[in-house]
């Protein structure tokens, strides 16, 4: 059962001043509509995964951990690995988190992520394929939600993506019999792309990205595009219970690329031969 | 997604033998169970799909209800016989994020605010599954909460389109759903001109996602006809059954 | 733990012209003590299922789908199938029926059914076995209560059996080797019986067949026989919480025999060739 | 169920030396436990089954209780040692069922409506399985809510019967349980005439099933002679001590 | 989540009178600081079981049944058979239990009677590995507490040292190719070692040993040693919320050896050639 | 728990480089978290552990408070990555026991009955592991509570010692718990000179067992001093900005 979830209080004072800041155009932190808050990321930080990446946006941060076991093929797909995306959003991230299984949210969140990396088809799964039908790579990745603070979407596939870029497999030789043999060699992850994400939120009718907390809290829904480097959309979805006019998703639509191309450059600038720390800023 | 076979003909005929803008048959049968406060049985193509409503009822526990409005508690799930593999009763996650989404897009529809601290329940039942089943579960829904009498600020009608050999096709049947290369299920209120539900998976350009959202509108136009004659064949049924 | 569960609330006055109309042998819907309420089935309706029936006993609906996969036999029966039945109590079928896992109802539901077919011995199980201790076929009998209007063991019994009846599986060709080749051939499941379960619902020790929703709400107890076509007994249970007098029982036990064999010729009628509709009516 | 061995032979004899109306030997334990309000080692054959009573005590949660009388809780589990295979520690839908069935069978017999707003919890602990477990389990629930204290319109006794080699036979063994053609446990309250819990699975003629009612009803009054002898003789102990 | 639990409610009176007691050395069931309640076992007494024991401490009573079963070796220790322990807080023992899975207590409990047997080398794993890496010996040792009178910790460690001692398991032959034939021949468990475990209870920095139910609910905090037979120390567990001096852990270790050898000639003295009720008193 | 291959060498010095008496490096990064009321990232070795308060809050379900104090409800939980092999997201027994064990030794010294009614919410993920995780989560529960302003009766220092070739060890790294002979985690609060956490499992004489608790209080202290710094120095820092 889905069950309607009483909204967080935001004060009314607080909900008008946002209001009419955006009918100027202006934000309650003084973004611009298009503006993206700080982005900042380290990769390899968790030395006992196969990748990872720490992401923070604004005050939210997200942690992917990714981890390389070796598994079985699904049967109507012998010839590709198996990609396993699961998202925790912590308790200790916001008080509105309960402990517990992953509920409603979080699973349509990890479900999101793994839509984004599997549609732009990120990941070569058939390069995870050991022996066809019955070794292959699982590629497991675990968003972990360690701090709250809005836009939950577009931190977590920008870590996800960042973390399986950092993510290194051992190789294995296969004799003639089928038996494995672990090599020391060990190689990047095969990638085909990069999705980026872009999140909009909307009230009455006026839409920006990278909804912080309190803009959140107040949004009547949310739309987000995911693209490929190349401007293809791999992933849509709105979340919450508002509704949209169709106009108004074209629009988003084609700002979301333009801000998509900030982004890109920002994730994708320092990448070569660079595990550090890694800050830009998307806005402005 | 994988092309494998041809989905579309040299001449624009699809597998099932639709033009691409064709909607399969769709049946709508009101008032199908004796004891829910509305229900339907909905079929396009090979959907069968069971929606009920119970409520407003009383809320338990108390500490869920709130104080200006109804909540809302939404259940989609497939029988472990609507698939081509037998699906395990337990829910998935699939399940889990399709009764989120179909309550997401009722939310804003229903008048909630008529009916402080009760609760309406909806169940979504697909009984066979043939591709787009979330967009035919929210059609199903819309026509339940009217069955049974819940005010609403529109009727919402759902259908998916895709992207089908490169071409955006509507309503997606369950071979072009496996083996196109995008699926588009969205919820539209003609008489808000809104959209409730939208998701996309795939590739499209971004030509074909504005291609593919107005075919979808257009789509959700026909799903419309068919639910508001169903409903005024209903109501005047019962006219006639009152004189 | 099974807990009491408060009885839903019947009107008193209901409760009280129940009681007097059946001293004089009369029900609240005006049928007799031994009169079964309008029974009708459609099998095939789920195409997607190897077999199917939507069956309705007055306001009574029950839907069984029957899936047959290949697995392994069990441990101690190398030579015979494996049989599953599941029972779902849909909460679109009844407000009192909560969301969530099979309970206790569920439960013991399905295992009646269960009960019912295999101790009948309906299955052949020894048919099912394609290479013994190996493979086999297992036959997963999903029971999907759609609307609840009493009475819903004998429904379920019923349809089950009408599922059965209509399944049919795919043919395998097993080499030396015992590899397993899939055919094109379909074949009916093998069946030996056809069992037909007859329920008495007892108030103030007056009992009647076939209780409907306001008399089950109302009666002290039930008392459920399953018959074989030979008018062999296969299955008993008594529900819920009364008590019954041991001459009662065997009352039931021969009136029992005579319903089923009304139910029996209604459900094996028009079975030959025919997967339509199918309406008939064992009462009276 | 199929006929592998012989089951009884021509001298009328059973695998275990009983003759096919005789009980396995029972032993009751009463007051087994020290904190439970009332408890029972119950043997019968190779069965040990402890059963014990706490309450009538308050109900949480609140909502749950009944203003016109005490609701029961019944669990029935079997230990993971208790069989020749080791069983999972988590509940099966056999033990869901039963707990349910031996639940059933207590609430005509337990005067509830002396307790309102209350609850009575039943414990059946299946320490050794062999056969007949529930109808034993609600042997066991009646001596230890006579121990309680609790008061019953009456004892109720319980006591499987069956079909082997073709004989209706009473308290079936394990070997007879499983190779047995027919199960049939039966709950009987003496003093009442009357049945409380009835079930039975394999195959019976319908003069066979006559036959079965009859047989468990006689078994069950000899079952019923042990609990009376069992609690006189506490009650006396107790008498005794007051002196 | 682990969350605070109300205690028990213990009359101040009776409270106050136990402090008074133990500042003068002497506790509320008259025992001396230093002694036990009464200890008594049978064995054998679950003949399904592979090993059983039934042993009561004071009103504490724990039923420990073995199953030995086939299965697999962990992949890390190829060369090892498994060792599973499972710990029910039944229902009937205490009003206090829950029904439902096993909750924290119950799985600390398990862990620690796991400890108490794993580090003391009890049973000799490796003699359990049937096919090294393919085959071995899986020994469930489950713990059952049927009446709780304080200290179930002691209880269950004495019990399910009992209950493996007492456990028989069937020999297998293995063939060339590796195939398994069961004999019928049975043998004892190889067993290494026999662990003691001691338990103080700890209230104004007084300390005494096996807390019965009264001073177990009023006791700040607890200390369990578990010892081999040649006083070493295999596992070592403050349970519960209060505070202990580093001084006096090592006062209670080394009373607690003295105890320790009084309870394991009380366990050990009636074994050989003797499976039946053995009734000792450590105390005094 | 065997000795497979040398850690401690001729000179005394272990596999890391470190002396038998040495700790790890340790990270102390108070106020990590921006919604959380308290909050450190702790790093020891190779251990990353995050642990945040929230609280004292409202308590749900209302029936769990307590009139007296605050209740406390701690999560201890590995992260799926954070070892070797990937660990399953669902809770281990083991993280049930450690959140029971973490939980025991905070409620000592938390002055909970200045908040009656309330819970305080205590969460201990550990985002990379490499042993003594449990007294490192300790040490980060104390850390994070201070940082949320909770009155505590002292400080509490966790740190675990060992038994690796036959030597007593503090602060046993990944290599030492797995292939040494006994592993014991204390926790220890300098100001009232108390133990709140003991455990140990493996073999160790008494007289080692003396010397290893021993050799735990004087890890424990080392501990301390770093928590004192930077507690200190973020208040300090405080004191600075409101200048």
């Amino acid at each position: 059962m889905s069950i309607t979830r009483e909204k967080p209080v935001v004060s009314k004072i607080l909900q008008k001043e946002m209001l009419e800041l955006l009918s100027n155009g202006v934000r309650i932190d003084k973004r611009k509509l298009d503006e993206y808050r700080k982005i900042s990321y380290q990769t390899g930080i968790i030395e006992k995964a196969d990748g990872s990446a720490l992401l923070s946006l604004g005050e939210t941060m997200v942690l992917v951990g990714v981890k390389v076991e070796l598994g079985q093929p699904f049967g109507d797909t012998p010839d590709q690995g198996v990609l396993v995306v699961n998202a925790e959003l912590l308790p200790l991230a916001s008080q509105t988190f309960e402990p517990g299984p992953p509920d409603e949210r979080a699973i349509a969140l990890a479900r999101y992520v793994d839509r984004s990396i599997r549609e732009s088809n990120m990941v070569d799964l058939k390069s995870l394929v050991i022996v066809p039908g019955k070794v292959c790579y699982v590629v497991y990745v675990d968003v972990y939600v360690l701090d709250y603070g809005g836009n939950l979407i577009d931190a977590s596939v920008l870590a996800a993506a960042k973390a399986l870029e950092n993510t290194k497999i051992r190789k294995y030789e296969v004799d003639e019999n089928g038996k494995l043999t672990e090599t020391e060699n060990v190689e990047n992850l095969k990638l085909n792309d990069f999705p980026i994400s872009v999140t909009f939120g909307i009230i009455n009718n006026k839409y920006f990205v990278d909804p912080n907390l309190e803009e959140e809290q107040t949004c009547d829904t949310f739309l987000t595009f995911t693209y490929t480097q190349t401007g293809n959309i791999c992933a849509v979805m709105k979340n919450e219970q508002g509704l949209i006019s169709p106009a108004q998703v074209i629009e988003m639509m084609e700002l979301g690329w333009k801000k998509a191309k900030e982004i890109s450059s920002l994730m994708l600038g320092g990448q070569k031969g660079n595990d550090q720390e890694n800050i830009g800023n998307a806005g402005s | 997604m994988s092309t494998k076979r041809q989905l579309i003909n040299e001449q624009g005929i699809r597998t099932d033998g639709r033009g691409v803008d064709d909607l399969r048959p769709i049946k709508i049968t009101l008032g199908y169970l004796t004891h829910a406060n509305g229900s339907v049985l909905y079929e396009q193509g090979k959907n069968k799909i069971l929606a009920a409503v119970f409520g407003p009822s009383e809320v338990h526990p108390k500490h869920t209800e709130l104080p200006d409005r109804a909540i809302l508690r939404v259940r989609y799930r497939m029988a472990p016989f609507s698939t081509e593999e037998r699906k395990s009763p337990a829910p998935t996650r699939r399940e889990i994020e399709l009764s989120m989404v179909i309550r997401n897009a009722l939310e804003s529809v229903v008048l909630t605010e008529l009916f402080p601290r009760t609760v309406i329940d909806i169940f979504v039942e697909v009984l066979q599954a043939d591709a787009g089943t979330r967009v035919a579960g929210v059609t199903a829904a819309a026509l339940a909460l009217a069955d049974a009498g819940i005010p609403m600020r529109g009727i919402t009608a759902g259908c998916a389109v895709g992207k089908a050999d490169g071409k955006i096709v509507c309503d997606l049947n369950d071979i072009e759903d496996k083996e196109g290369e995008a699926d588009m299920p969205v919820a539209y209120i003609p008489t808000l001109n809104k959209i409730s539900l939208l998701q996309m998976d795939g590739l499209m350009t971004q030509e074909e996602f504005k291609q593919a959202l107005s075919k979808a509108i257009n789509s959700a136009m026909k799903v419309y006809q068919l639910q508001v004659n169903a409903l005024k064949t209903k109501y005047i049924k019962r006219e006639e059954v009152k004189k």
